[in-house]
């Protein structure tokens, strides 16, 4: 088990109050706080060895660069990734998807990419509880092309109906792309189960691990799919970067997406070539005080160790779907048993707004989101305007589940 | 509660929307238009009558958070009867207090003016629900304008 | 003037030490090095007032958002715009110019979007001394679109050919892209021209002002074009943030060019519609630590004042130029007076690999770029295979000068 | 000369690089390559010809930094008259020495193999240059791939 109380002191903002009452943050699927390494990372480069990376054959240069591929290096262990130049640095994980779609619509006027193609008779398929930068992307990759838009349809208890999996994805498939931990249910979906089934039908699969990557140990290899992507500010690390990591060989193939400085073999007026992976998909000036700085974040993470990591949460998490069941009128929205779930409880209750529940827990500091998460159609499924969501973390504590379950009760009295 | 609890879901808000006023679908009307806050899913439909330059009456019926709820409930107690000149100004000062982030500058006057509206001031502070707030007043301004609109010829016969 | 000594005490690395003798950094147009007061805004972000933006009804989320959208008002006055909300921040100015890119061909297959179209027959223009990030983006446009890439050539002094301008760009002519200042020449080019011409044959015209935007004054509205971008790391701002600034009722209009989460108004399975701008453009968690580091590094460079800086690099250019005539063998690329030039002086010596000069530089502690800046047209045109270039910031003293010439003297010496 | 200038640019590069080694075109040869390093435009162009499983000569011609000359010509001073599977091998622990970031774990015994070649150890630390070192090493590589090659029968006979 892991000591939270050691892990809340490395966390600066744990301390702050919110309207004269400490802050009680159940929000980390939204965002995650930062330890005080993170910030000291980027800090510490600024200060210390900063300067444009790749281009430069000066000192600074030299140390930033080692910085920044050295990052890479850590990301790489973090996920089993087999090769290092299968990490692409992006700026959050919508970009990562939005990359993948795009090289998928290019490959119809890049020379040699015929295999990527994507058109008319094709389809794509995702889930109903997607959040919205896994299925904006593919709607709009879908309107470039022509292909079909699908997806599988979720149950009552927030899982993906089973019989739809083998069903919506069939020989026209080109990409399955999926959420791993859902973010508005909490759902955790079958990943071998999803990609076998892409695997037989010959199309790429995709995982959002935007959810995942934070509370349970990833590992490519045995996920066996063909890309997956994560964010930097849900693992405890800085705004401004997430992670693509693909199969080489596909990487290798896939056309470019953006175009500009440090992703090109060599530039002529007349024509173009392109670099490698990773450099071909990371145009332009990247992350550079970022990338240390998730890459601390990573290193923080492995030190606690993700199984402890997820044991710890599934603690948390049971703990509060027991406590949650006491609160009159209330309705958890997703997977109420722990099996198969993550640390993010969606709920409703009776007759209050989600907006007035956070908002009026807010008022006694406890921290948790409302809304439809990102993930409309989700709220569409079942037929509610919008959800309270308490998400958990490392430093959530079973005191805090307690301050949330209180609140509840203080803001029905208030309703009442 | 805590002083700012208070300050934000005062007894006023919380009045307004256990017993919302003009709710309810008004028979004979100008206008009707339907608002809603896609991020959040509060929604409102709300019909105006126009008689002489003024809201003569005015229903609405929602749903949605208190916020949007007791706003559209005391919207419509201020601007019911008023010119619509007036009312589109309440309108203006209103938008102007949701917007002020916390720190409002405006006169005493207009606060008078605003009455129950005020204690709409600490949502300022929240973005994201700045919106919720404005839902029913905006709605009310689209109803006017098309009820008294260029667009709305018959409008110009009944005033 | 402005008090160089009292400015370097404000950015912790100028203290450095490279291979034991004190840092002279000349690589600002690579990027520029950062205040703490821009390092202390992140840092504070992350300890203080960090969640995620917009999606929060919390405190935490409504103090972040109101960090993030202050920066948006800080750039629109920085840059004068006449509105905050055509302000977008992307991650890099390589990201901006993409966008608009992927925005016109998203044109294609966007109702409503019927102005923007680009296709065979049509033209888009750069310049021949276009940094790779505003080179291939539009290189990949007229892939994907079929319409022509065009340049307007430079003369031998690195100067557009004038004639060019009125021919290149033309009735076919659907975008015009071209840069301020020249990262690797120095060069300032006429705005007000290319504008102008742009408008005459009702073109789009697009700023990079990557390199504009450190050292003068910019005004989008006296500069007249429809869209200009830079980056945040130029600006001694953090990297991990740019902006691209457009007018309004053309963003109004625009196509959206990532898809995710923010930049909905409302998803459904069945078809989304899109937030405006500048949301529609930022799909995905924003550079959320960043943006208030952004406005830290506007508000340090509003302090000092823009003329200011002006005026004190010309005449640090000037310096610099007259002492450069004294090296032997010495051949600058690009215009050899301070007429119309920036703070970058691109240069090649006689016999001896830009590479090499660059390194033996580093040995000494100056920290100079070698090699073809991204710009390899432009080492094309002049027939070399590289430049050394030493630029020069708010920061730059005559003695630094000093010491690169004697550097590059004894560099001279090893080879000789 | 600071003492790191010193471990970057030693004499050795430096006289490698004014007075280079089997520079010049071969005349009889089993192969030629030519590679570029598109970053800096370095660029080299090599012939080897290949003898009873030796390199029996080797010759090139090239444009670019101290760096990328003095690398190749130091390179073929230690391959000529080696058996391939050495030069091979040797090829391998240049390029393990030019990616260790200037921690190099070779043996003594590897080092001394290196002769010269150990003179580039300083470029490792710089990412950027790490190309120009490589850039001959690379050339003979492929090069003497192509003599001895599968793909190319003819050589089969020679040996
Ligand atoms: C003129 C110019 N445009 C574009 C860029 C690209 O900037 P970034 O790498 O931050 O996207 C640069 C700098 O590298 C530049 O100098
Ligand atoms: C499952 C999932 N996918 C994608 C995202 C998008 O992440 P980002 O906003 O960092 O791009 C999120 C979080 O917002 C998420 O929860």
């Amino acid at each position: 088990m892991i000591d939270v109380e050691v892990i809340r002191k490395d966390f600066p903002i744990l301390t702050r109050e919110v309207h004269g009452v400490p802050l009680v943050y159940l929000d980390s699927a939204n965002s995650a706080q930062k330890p005080q390494v993170v910030i000291d990372a980027e800090a510490e480069l600024y200060a210390q060895h900063y300067s444009n990376v790749a281009r430069a054959v000066h000192t600074l240069g030299s140390e930033a660069t080692h910085a920044y591929e050295n990052a890479r290096d850590t990301v790489a262990r973090f996920i089993n990734a087999p090769r290092r130049d299968e990490v692409i640095f992006t700026k959050n994980i919508s970009e990562a998807l939005n990359l993948l779609a795009y090289s998928l619509s290019n490959a119809a006027t890049f020379p040699g990419a015929e295999k990527f193609v994507v058109g008319p008779g094709d389809n794509i398929v995702v889930t109903e509880m997607e959040h919205h930068s896994n299925l904006v992307p593919w709607q709009l990759l879908a309107q470039r092309t022509g292909a079909e838009f699908r997806f599988i349809p979720i149950d009552d208890e927030g899982r993906l109906v089973d019989a739809a999996i083998d069903e919506r994805i069939d020989e026209n498939t080109k990409v399955v792309s999926f959420v791993y931990q859902s973010n508005a249910l909490g759902t955790i979906n079958p990943v071998a189960r999803l990609v076998a089934r892409a695997r037989q039908v010959g199309a790429l699969s995709i995982i959002d691990a935007a959810q995942a990557a934070p509370h349970l140990p990833l590992d490519v290899q045995a996920l066996g799919a063909d890309f997956l992507a994560f964010t930097g500010h849900k693992v405890y690390g800085p705004t401004g970067i997430g992670v693509l990591w693909g199969r080489y060989e596909l990487l290798a193939e896939l056309p470019p997406f953006l175009g500009g400085g440090e992703m090109i073999e060599t530039v002529s007026m007349q024509g173009t070539t392109y670099a490698a992976p990773p450099h071909r998909f990371e145009a332009g000036t990247p992350p550079i005080a970022q990338a240390p700085a998730l890459a601390a974040a990573i290193d923080y993470l492995s030190a606690i160790g993700m199984e402890n990591v997820r044991e710890h949460e599934a603690t948390i998490t049971a703990y509060a779907l027991d406590r949650l069941a006491t609160v009159p009128g209330l309705r958890i929205i997703g997977p109420n048993t722990p099996l198969d779930r993550g640390a993010t409880i969606s709920f409703t209750m009776q007759g209050i707004h989600p907006h007035d529940i956070a908002q009026l827990l807010d008022e006694q500091g406890i921290a948790v989101r409302a809304g439809h998460h990102c993930a409309r159609p989700v709220c569409v499924r079942y037929g509610i305007p919008a959800t309270t969501r308490a998400s958990f973390g490392i430093y959530t504590t079973p005191a805090e589940v307690d301050a949330l379950i209180a609140g509840l009760l203080k803001v029905q009295e208030m309703f009442g | 509660m805590t002083a700012s609890m208070e300050s934000m879901y005062q007894q006023i808000i919380l009045d307004h929307y256990k017993h919302p006023n003009h709710r309810g679908e008004l028979e004979d009307f100008d206008a009707e238009v339907h608002h809603v806050n896609p991020t959040c899913g509060d929604e409102v439909t709300l019909r105006v009558q126009v008689r002489d330059g003024e809201i003569a009456d005015l229903g609405w019926v929602g749903e949605g958070c208190s916020i949007s709820q007791a706003s559209t409930s005391v919207m419509s107690d201020l601007v019911v009867g008023a010119p619509i000149e007036n009312a589109l100004a309440l309108q203006e000062k209103f938008v102007e207090l949701m917007q002020s982030q916390g720190n409002n500058t405006l006169s005493e006057d207009e606060v008078e003016a605003l009455e129950d509206a005020v204690a709409f001031e600490g949502v300022s502070k929240y973005p994201a629900r700045v919106k919720c707030a404005l839902l029913g007043w905006m709605a009310m301004k689209s109803a006017v304008a098309e009820a008294v609109g260029p667009a709305s010829p018959a409008t110009e016969e009944k005033s």
